[in-house]
């Protein structure tokens, strides 16, 4: 692993771009993550100029959980990148207090999109129930598994990071944590005005 | 040096030596030999589809009793092929050869073996992320195939799987999961080499020193990384309309059996063949590319002569993966997608195939001023260049609006796509596996048998798939379960036996290759380190190379063709040869 | 960076940034919520809320993804990712607006249904 | 083996049958030219730069793009046919279809395994349909109660079509996606559902012609096959009379007691 740690430092010997090679990995995931949002979008695009007849957001869903959620998740982006922060400045204590910040708010967010779901399913509305709710059920779902999957991954490096706080690639590997995490926010930026508000 | 140590930590178990390991040499031969068993499963089972096609409804010989006895009673009653057993084995020969062989051969084991030896890296960039595509495929490949044994049986409504057919059939829910495992596979591979070409070069390798097989390497994961997110999407929707009761795919009113289809409606059939081929086109050149970057390789290393138009080659390849992501509804002229939209689809694949004629042209002027050997690699690549060419012509007609009204779905087509992929990225890599052989497993083929291969797999080949044009012609459908239950398909019903016979000869034809193989892998005697004097990276070490491949990294000073270079003692001067004194 | 020192000296602009950031971004969630109170029609609406979604969305990219000052690669990539993406719209004119294909699968229902 | 189907191209038995011919004849010609211009090239090539002994390869300083020429021509050829043939092809085949007053309209509703037509009758007026009315004596669905539909012509697998004028056919389908294909004409158009499809064709010889499909559609794809009888227009209006339901022939006069019409 040691020659890899050579080259992630952007060259050593290696002729390469400069750009660590955790932060290139991650961005070339975000690109493919952004194809399969777009395929996402589109979809709900397509279904819903195609039928003869769309409910607007506010009249089925709960506008005002949905902007909750929306400063919830804004909030949890900040603390991600204060924390990135943090542990550019070596600050333990500091990086621990923000990284378990934003590991809360992303529960909070949970919580409230499952009080969401919660009281959709106790009206009948599934996705079977019609194309909107087919369309609302499958995109916030999609996007949660993929808070569910930032909370692992922050989680698995907070754990991690107790350990090896001195490994060089710490602070590296905050900062592809914290390019994911606002990567999920910015979906839901998208995600709540297109389904909630429009 | 650090990557000694390195090396011996990692002796320790065999689990973490061959099955867990991360060494991108080992993770490549397990790529190499499970890609090469679900080539041969996919091949397994056209053999028992093409009986159906040339003598329908006569019971399969030989295997016909193991199959009734194996099989459901209702799938190959008395070892006769039922409809739904016939589609079955189509749609999963289409999804298993496209999705579980060629990409993971032509990516997993020849781009994950030979791409950081020929960049001089120690590794890809990260191991464990290349150990766990690994480990996504092979359990998403075997739950495809698993999908044999659920009660309704494997997907059966075509390796495209349209809608809403796919939805009312059974078997098309594993094969949905085992899609999603293996889109994840091939993602997480795909951003490995790119950050490897991309960050871990030998000192000295620019970009214009790479490799063409590493350029195609390059373009194709690309190609992965940005195509196959939407079909990622697609089959999350459509398992979505399959098991929540969603109806993304399904309008409102169907009738399936007499009995309205209780689903909420609203849905688009064409959505998801729009997403669908949005994916399979690039695709396509996910598969043909790394055919491209091996011949080009064998070419060069067989005349013994840099190649030629190197800067055409590449930017030609560059080109085919930015377009190939507007050229995807060629498939799609006649399904009911508005006719204008056709015009533009048309423009946009008439300009792709420009650059994939420009590659085969500079392969072919390569060989002008060469000294031709023909060894067994330099023979497939040589066969590549005109039967890939017809594969490429036999396009026209089809990627013509006005000529797809009447070839559209039928055998003109399998002929076309098997013509580019089986005589084209097939024998491609075949080549590729007699040329890197020894730098696999430090043995080479035999010669001998490799010709008898040679010769007999193309011609088999060619009688496989070249009565599919004068059956197209004739209007023959595809995916028929019984041609001659319709007249047009009468008079040519004689070319599906030719075919047969030919398929099941190319059978037999790569049992000297499969023997070949293993025989030189336990039995081979060992050979020189750079058999074929070939001047890339990956044959500046050693044969195979040891963990963590090269002691430092090698330091590059020229292109990656230097041969006879003029003055030069030897035809050849490796890449990282130091400058002449 | 890596000093004790020196670090928080750069460290405090960055979180005052930041904290503006946060406010700007807390701000136009509040507007696109108000606007949408407006009960707009379709097309007005889209475009305000997809405004302000992307006004939002740089921001989170520029200063929190550190795109701003960022290398040319990384820019590429995303360049050439949402131009593929936008590829994915070329749909959007095939099923939602083609004259020659009516979407009802019954004659008389097409009369009665304004499409 | 009846005569419309050679080895070749089947026989061409609509209006654009020979224009569609006759671009898959240019380009076949174009292909097998290029193949073999290029095949001679390459086995020359392979013969002349043979290894020799002694005789060492040439570094190689060509300059490429003067050897791309060929490929400069086929993109002109490309560009040529593009141009001239397919975008004015598809223009007047796929993207204009004749209008309804001189055309013979039929309807047609693809199933699992069957083509159902239903013809407008003497009323020139196609009555409703409703999947609620849907069962194995009325695969169409054809509303009782609406009088316009009381005479109109259902026919499973066999569409009549009069010869003179063009066809065209409003398709749609009950489950799957079909492929209307009948290869005498060379027409070929996917019927989906919930979505209404024109196709067109203008038949130039009577006779009796294969409907197939092709689209994989299910267990009994290759099953699914119909004739296309082309009619002078008096026998294909004999056959309509003969085919209307009797109780059409007065529909103002006696209101029907049983509604299910039988044909």
């Amino acid at each position: 692993m040691s020659a890899q740690a050579a080259a992630v430092h952007g060259g050593g010997e290696y002729a390469s771009t400069g750009i660590p090679n955790g932060k290139l990995g991650v961005w070339l995931f975000l690109a493919s993550e952004i194809m399969l949002f777009a395929t996402l979008f589109t979809t709900y695009v397509v279904l819903r100029i195609s039928a003869p007849s769309w409910p607007r957001g506010w009249e089925e869903l709960n506008v005002p959980l949905g902007a909750l959620n929306t400063l919830v998740l804004i909030t949890s982006s900040v603390t991600m990148v204060l924390a990135y922060a943090k542990a550019q400045a070596r600050d333990k204590a500091g990086f621990y207090r923000y990284i378990g910040l934003t590991l809360a708010l992303s529960f909070v967010f949970l919580i409230i999109k499952s009080f969401e779901y919660k009281a959709k399913f106790d009206r009948g509305h599934f996705p079977s129930t019609n194309i909107f709710f087919a369309i609302y059920f499958t995109l916030t779902g999609l996007h949660a598994l993929h808070v569910i999957g930032g909370i692992v991954f922050n989680s698995g490096l907070a754990l991690w990071g107790r350990r090896h706080w001195d490994h060089p690639l710490f602070a590296g590997r905050v900062e592809c944590a914290g390019l994911y995490w606002h990567f999920v926010d910015i979906v839901w930026i998208f995600l709540f005005p297109a389904l909630y508000l429009l | 040096m650090n990557s000694n140590a390195h090396a011996s930590r990692h002796e320790a178990s065999f689990w973490s030596r061959y099955v867990f390991s991360l060494d991108h040499k080992v993770i490549g031969l397990q790529y190499l030999f499970t890609s090469m068993f679900f080539l041969l499963s996919g091949f397994g089972m056209i053999m028992l589809l093409r009986w159906q096609l040339a003598f329908p409804g006569h019971p399969v010989p030989l295997v016909g009793g193991l199959i009734s006895r194996l099989l459901p009673a209702d799938w190959a009653p008395g070892g006769v092929l039922t409809p739904q057993f016939y589609n079955q084995l189509g749609a999963m020969h289409g999804t298993i050869m496209v999705f579980l062989g060629i990409v993971p051969l032509g990516v997993g084991a020849f781009g994950n073996y030979i791409l950081p030896l020929q960049i001089g890296a120690p590794d890809m960039a990260f191991p464990r992320l290349n150990m766990m595509s690994y480990w996504l495929y092979l359990p998403g490949g075997l739950l495809m195939l698993a999908s044999f044994l659920l009660p309704g049986g494997a997907a059966q409504s075509g390796w495209t799987s349209y809608v809403p057919l796919s939805i009312i059939n059974p078997g098309q829910t594993v094969w949905l999961l085992a899609m999603v495992i293996i889109i994840t596979s091939s993602l997480l591979g795909a951003v490995n080499f790119i950050t490897t070409t991309l960050n871990m070069r030998a000192p000295g390798m620019t970009l214009g020193r790479m490799p063409v097989f590493v350029w195609s390497e390059l373009v194709t994961a690309v190609l992965l990384l940005l195509a196959f997110p939407p079909l990622e999407a697609a089959s999350i929707l459509q398992l979505m309309d399959r098991v929540a009761g969603t109806s993304f795919y399904l309008p409102t009113g169907l009738v399936v059996a007499g009995q309205a289809l209780k689903a909420s409606g609203g849905g688009q059939p064409i959505l998801w063949q729009h997403l669908f081929w949005f994916l399979a086109h690039p695709e396509v050149y996910v598969l043909i590319l790394p055919a491209m970057g091996v011949v080009a390789e064998i070419i060069a290393n067989g005349t013994r002569k840099p190649l030629f138009g190197y800067k055409e080659i590449v930017g030609s390849m560059i080109f085919i993966g930015g377009m190939s992501f507007v050229v995807w509804a060629h498939h799609m002229f006649l399904s009911g997608m508005t006719p204008a939209l056709g015009n533009f689809f048309l423009v946009t694949t008439m300009i792709i195939s420009v650059p994939s004629v420009a590659v085969l042209t500079c392969l072919i002027w390569s060989l002008k001023g060469g000294s031709i050997r023909f060894t067994t690699p330099m023979l497939f690549a040589l066969a590549f260049l005109p039967l890939f060419g017809i594969g490429g012509l036999t396009g026209l007609p089809l990627g013509l609006t006005v000529t797809d009204i009447y070839l559209h779905d039928t055998y003109y087509v399998i002929g076309h796509f098997h013509y580019v992929v089986v005589t084209g990225t097939i024998i491609a890599l075949m080549g590729g596996t007699y040329y890197w052989f020894p730098k696999w497993f430090g043995k080479r083929l035999n010669d001998f048998w490799g010709k008898v291969h040679f010769w007999g797999t193309v011609a088999c080949m060619n009688g496989v798939f070249f009565p599919m044009f004068i059956q197209g012609l004739a209007g023959v459908q595809r995916r028929l379960y019984d041609p001659t239950a319709q007249l047009h398909n009468l008079t040519t019903q004689p070319m599906n036996v030719v075919s047969s016979f030919s398929a099941w000869l190319l059978f037999l034809f790569q049992i000297p290759f499969l023997v070949n193989i293993f025989y030189t892998i336990f039995k081979g005697e060992r050979c020189e380190e750079n058999p074929w004097e070939a001047t890339t990276l990956e044959w500046a070490c050693a044969s195979p190379p040891p963990h963590g491949n090269f002691d430092k990294p090698p330091r590059v000073h020229r292109g990656p063709y230097e041969y006879s270079a003029p003055g030069a003692r030897k035809d050849w001067i490796a890449q990282n040869a130091p400058e002449a004194a | 960076m890596n000093a004790r020192n020196h670090a928080s000296a750069a460290h405090v602009p960055h979180v005052r940034l930041y904290l503006a950031i946060f406010g700007a971004l807390i701000f136009l969630t509040v507007l696109t919520v108000l606007v949408s109170y407006l009960h707009l029609p379709k097309a007005p609406a889209v475009l305000i809320a997809l405004a302000i979604a992307s006004v939002k969305a740089s921001l989170v990219g520029s200063f929190f993804m550190h795109l701003k000052g960022e290398k040319a690669l990384i820019l590429a990539v995303i360049g050439v990712t949402l131009f593929f993406a936008g590829g994915l719209l070329l749909p959007l004119y095939d099923i939602a607006g083609s004259p020659t294909r009516v979407s009802q699968p019954w004659p008389s229902e097409q009369a009665d249904k304004t499409q | 083996m009846t005569p419309n189907y050679g080895w070749g191209l089947p026989v061409q038995a609509s209006t654009f049958a020979p224009n569609i011919d006759f671009g898959i004849w240019v380009i076949h010609v174009a292909m097998f030219a290029i193949f073999i211009l290029w095949s001679i090239f390459f086995v020359y090539l392979l013969i002349r730069y043979r290894r020799k002994p002694g005789v060492a390869a040439d570094h190689g300083e060509g300059h490429p793009l003067k050897s791309l020429i060929p490929d400069f021509f086929v993109l002109a050829f490309e560009i040529a046919l593009i141009a001239f043939y397919a975008i004015p092809g598809w223009s007047r085949i796929k993207m204009t279809t004749p209008p309804a007053q001189e055309a013979n309209v039929v309807e047609m509703v693809a199933e699992q395994f069957a083509w159902d037509f239903q013809y407008p009758g003497a009323d020139g007026k196609f009555g409703r349909r409703d999947a609620k009315f849907m069962d194995s004596a009325n695969p169409l669905g054809l509303d009782p109660q609406d009088s316009a539909g009381r005479d109109d012509v259902v026919s499973i697998n066999e569409l009549h079509v009069p010869l003179g004028k063009p066809t065209v056919i409003y398709m749609t389908s009950k489950d799957v996606i079909h492929s209307f294909f009948i290869p005498e004409f060379r027409v070929k158009q996917d019927a989906v559902p919930g979505m209404r499809i024109p196709v067109w064709f203008e038949p130039t010889k009577a006779g009796t012609y294969e409907l197939a499909c092709a689209q994989l559609c299910g267990v009994d794809h290759s099953m699914m096959r119909g004739d296309v009888v082309v009619q002078t227009p008096k026998e294909y209006e004999a056959w309509l009379k003969s085919q209307t339901p009797q109780n059409a022939d007065n529909p103002a006069a006696k209101p029907p007691e049983n509604p299910a019409n039988e044909f």
